[in-house]
């Protein structure tokens, strides 16, 4: 029952043909069975429009030119989980019927900034970043200003969309996330 | 082949002497007259790896607590894209899982591979066997719905009636003294956790005997009787003329890519029967084992009362025993089932007993309605018998009897009973069975008021 | 870097030592994580008086000399799983303040027995049990009458306390868990 | 020998060559000067399996949704039998855990061991640390408190940054667009089965190929400086006059023993850290990470804004590749760490930034307060004073500043700027911070107003 030392003694064609065969029916059994599974795991990630509007209050809860943190109402499915967590956020009153609607996220690594009022600044607890009333980037690491929600005015109600990221100019710069 | 490839494995065998390695494990021989039965093994393993893949990723979203193993289910099913197909491979593959093992079972029993040098790998292999259906009891419960709890309620009666250790297995599988949160979260750890590490645990032993002492040889010239002194010899020359392993895996990718696309087939088209959330306060349910279990269901009808434990308890142990034993009390020398027939007929018996058993409950009756439920064809019938039929179902007669493929088989089914029997004999049975036939089990129905009892007769005297 | 065959090279009194430490050490190793893990997963199961009395309800709900199947309230606790699943039992009001409460499993192998009012008999619906109104059996297999569970009565209030078997002459006969 | 024991073992000998496979393992000799470092490894293979064991357990409980993952674990603390102890055995291993593979790792650098023949095994050993941390990561969340939702919000934030395929990774990690439900459930699945799996298919190879190449020895005399031609010659010799795994194993055991004692004594006496339930709307809360990943958090300090990358994938993954790579660039033929100097310092820098880093996280002040807290001792300041306290607080100044070791160490700690700065240079200062000094990173407080201004660099000044 010692091992039989017969490297070698298949011969080359019909090692070749083993090989091929094996090659061919690994393929087909890792597409049949790897597609499915892929497709499991990462599409409902990237799925692009799984969230809608959220209903963030009405809009006469927000005076003009000030800033207060939010809590959207969460929206409620017909299958588990069936209702998305609480979302925060931060809303300003620009005047005029405009919003602007902060991501509560630094841009930096993701720490929950803080609003302070007095001082008319955001700040982030964790490596010391500034962001100014508009959310520009006035001190510390952030690449970038606060991501910001889309957002709309319905029967006086204020509803936040999809969240992007804006440039140094306060312009769209990309959705966040792809 | 290529210098680079060359050069790469040159490294690799200076190293860790991979040439060996292989030898010993891709490049060995196999003795003469391996079949494509011999690819049952592998076929085993290539199930359970995908049994153990699907599970991983149905692991991402199920949650197994009371409130939500249903829903997140329904959720996979409904908003995971893919999830009623990754679900239908491992809800399906637990079946096929069941059968290739066991088929593989039978196939080492009938080519005598138990016997020497192989008592150990037998031994092992009943032990997976018992393994996966295991996985089927614990499996069964995590969707959470009717079926699954009734029968996890079934199932931990059934090893309550242990003798002795009997009300603490009960408790310690429930967690507690009812089916409920703990259950669900036991029976989930043991799935997921603690069963596939004694699986794999003993799979990488029982691979392991396989490549160390090679395949069983199927049962033929001089293989197929031996004694131990000759064996070593005698197989070391049928692997002389034998194929390599490597050749022998074509057939096993074969088998695995056919078991592969059945699978998905069934996932994609056989719908996975899902009952509604569980509800241990209804009473109207009949909870009915999954198939592989159906043997064990059935079988508790020969041993009804003080006996429940023969078919509960003894008969599986004796049958377990009887398994793993049977390299130790099985001395014969032949290999080929004929050369030993106590054994093969031993087998032949349980395979037939287990076969008709579970026939038995695939086939059987739909389960008793509701206690009065009245059914259309009941009320399409003259009002005298009409009124008969009423009594039949308010007095809860299907609970024992069959009537038209709808009932419970304890008692004679009725469907023709008003040909053997006439409408006085019928009123007077029923009043008091013992008092005409005795030793009948039914009991007396005295209390029925007279009318009813006529319609009744009546009724049953007119199903021909 | 082949294996070296030098099996039996240490000497037996070293060969007994090192049997000896190592059951030792492996004995100490077992029993420091093997009786917490031992409690941890068994004493949960076996505890003994974790059911306390379930309100089952108002006296008056329950006729005298009739049988009906009542839902008892779910206990309330502290932690999560903070309260327990709704219990469903049947209640025989026997008169004169007496009661009997029957456990819903079969004696046989825990399929739901039904009530049947017209027949006066609890039926499974698995194997032909049956049942009279005082839970004997009539026919099939269970073993044993259904299983009852011990009542009290508080303020017009009934409650349910732990389960017990009964013997063929309705006599206490186990608790339905050690 | 007992006589049975003797039959039964050749028994097996006969069957399955049990004598050959004990004499491979368990009798195989090792090099002369094995010391208690070599126990490391098994040390971490004795850690990681007590961590299989308890999380094994511990799955019993535990259930892996927002709605219960903090419940479940309250309820595991404090209704469960020893529940706080198998949670604190699981705890504290964890990180036990890290330290001893960290230290395997540190002894195998510094003996050398990563050189011929054993490149191989030294690159299967940094994925096998790698996984570990990973588990740290995942597991890191599964009690869904506030420290672990929102050190997992910043840990997937981190991973974002990754270049090309940051905001995938970003998503496909966190199963959307934020962390949740979804979330949880991979993180766990992870946890339990992907991980679990990859780690142990490691080892065995990792394990495999220390029991084939035998283990590294100790570089001296003979064996500290080496080229491959000499290599299998001396450590033959070597082994001649060396032990036997066996009597080398009594010390494994010690050290297993001796980790047991000192996690059951931390399980036992030591509490869990364990926060409020997790708030995804809390916008006063404080993330940090575990203490093995301080030297991450703490490294983001050194590279702001567009640079941010550089520290949260860059040099991690500089730093992984001179891990994995190093037997390949280090081509010297020294194995002692003295006769490798060039590679000795590298490994010296990196560990004393790795050490630097952890240290400052260890020690980083506590965080800000929420905006215009006042505490204590402002309340007991002369008016003046307090009024400057105040303001300090209402600005949120702590956001950037330390004051006695409160605050965020952005800029300059001010605990004693009054030392340093006057009044009327804190007041220019304050209201255009570039304008004073160039390349101030501070934003300008222009609108702060005059009286308030006056209050705050009164108060700053008396800070002595």
């Amino acid at each position: 029952m010692a091992p039989d030392p017969s490297v070698d003694t298949v011969p080359p064609g019909r090692r070749r043909f083993v090989a091929a065969a094996m090659t061919a029916i690994g393929a087909a059994i890792a597409a049949i069975v790897g597609v499915p599974l892929a497709g499991f795991f990462a599409l409902p990630a990237l799925r692009r429009s799984e969230r809608r509007w959220l209903e963030v209050g009405p809009v006469a809860d927000f005076a003009e030119g000030r800033i207060s943190k939010a809590l959207a109402k969460p929206l409620v499915g017909p299958v588990w989980p069936r209702e998305t967590g609480r979302v925060a956020l931060y809303v300003q009153n620009q005047g005029d019927g405009k919003f602007a609607l902060y991501h509560i996220h630094c841009t930096h690594v993701g720490c929950p900034v803080r609003w302070n009022a007095p001082a008319g600044r955001f700040f982030s607890p964790c490596h010391g970043g500034v962001f100014d009333k508009d959310g520009r980037v006035l001190a510390g690491p952030p690449p970038r200003p606060l991501d910001r929600y889309e957002y709309k005015v319905e029967k006086g109600v204020l509803y936040a969309g999809r969240i992007f990221k804006v440039n140094d100019r306060l312009e769209f710069a990309a959705w966040h996330h792809a | 082949m290529a210098p680079r490839l060359t050069a790469v494995l040159g490294w690799l065998q200076e190293r860790l002497g991979t040439r060996e390695q292989l030898t010993r494990f891709l490049f060995r021989r196999l003795p003469v007259g391996t079949t494509w039965w011999h690819t049952l093994g592998s076929a085993a393993l290539f199930l359970i790896l995908l049994q153990t893949l699907t599970g991983f990723f149905l692991a991402f979203y199920y949650v197994p607590s009371p409130e939500h193993a249903w829903d997140s289910l329904t959720y996979i099913q409904q908003e995971i894209p893919f999830g009623r197909f990754v679900r239908g491979l491992h809800y399906w593959g637990a079946s096929l899982t069941i059968v290739v093992v066991f088929l593989h079972l039978l196939r080492v029993f009938v080519m005598g591979a138990y016997k020497y040098p192989r008592e150990l790998s037998w031994v092992v292999g009943v032990v997976l066997f018992l393994v996966v259906m295991l996985f089927g009891f614990t499996g069964y419960l995590l969707p959470w719905d009717q079926k699954a709890y009734w029968a996890t309620v079934v199932g931990t009666h059934i090893a309550g009636t242990a003798p002795f250790v009997g009300d603490y297995l009960w408790r310690i599988l429930q967690g507690g003294v009812e089916v409920g949160t703990r259950t669900l979260g036991r029976f989930y750890a043991a799935h997921v956790l603690i069963l596939p590490a004694v699986l794999y645990g003993l799979i990488l032993v029982h691979v392991s005997m396989v490549v160390y002492q090679g395949i069983g040889p199927t049962p033929r010239g001089p293989l197929a009787r031996l004694r131990r002194q000759d064996y070593a010899r005698l197989y070391e020359e049928s692997k002389g003329r034998g194929e390599t392993f490597l050749e022998h895996l074509v057939r096993d990718a074969v088998v695995a890519f056919v078991l592969l696309l059945a699978l998905a087939w069934m996932a994609a088209t056989w719908s996975i029967p899902m009952e509604e959330v569980a509800d241990p306060t209804d009473t109207q349910y009949v909870p009915r084992p999954e198939w592989y279990f159906y043997f064990l269901f059935e079988l508790l009808w020969q041993f009804p009362g003080k006996w429940t434990v023969v078919a509960t308890f003894w008969i599986p142990l004796a049958g377990v025993l009887a398994l793993l034993l049977l390299p130790f009390y099985d001395r014969t020398s032949g290999r080929s089932p004929l050369t030993r027939p106590v054994a093969s007929a031993g087998a032949a018996l349980a395979l037939a007993a287990v076969g008709v058993l579970t026939y038995q409950g695939a086939t059987a009756p739909a389960p008793p309605r509701e206690g009065g439920a009245v059914t259309q064809e009941t009320k399409a019938l003259p009002p005298a018998l009409a009124k008969g039929a009423a009594v039949y179902e308010a007095q809860g007669c299907s609970a024992c009897h069959v009537l038209k493929g709808t009932g419970t088989a304890a008692g004679p089914d009725l469907t023709r009973v008003g040909a053997r029997r006439a409408d006085a004999w019928l009123r007077r049975f029923i009043k008091d069975p013992s008092a005409v036939q005795s030793g009948a089990s039914m009991p007396p129905y005295g209390e029925l008021p007279d009318e009813e009892l006529q319609a009744l007769a009546g009724y049953l005297a007119a199903l021909k």
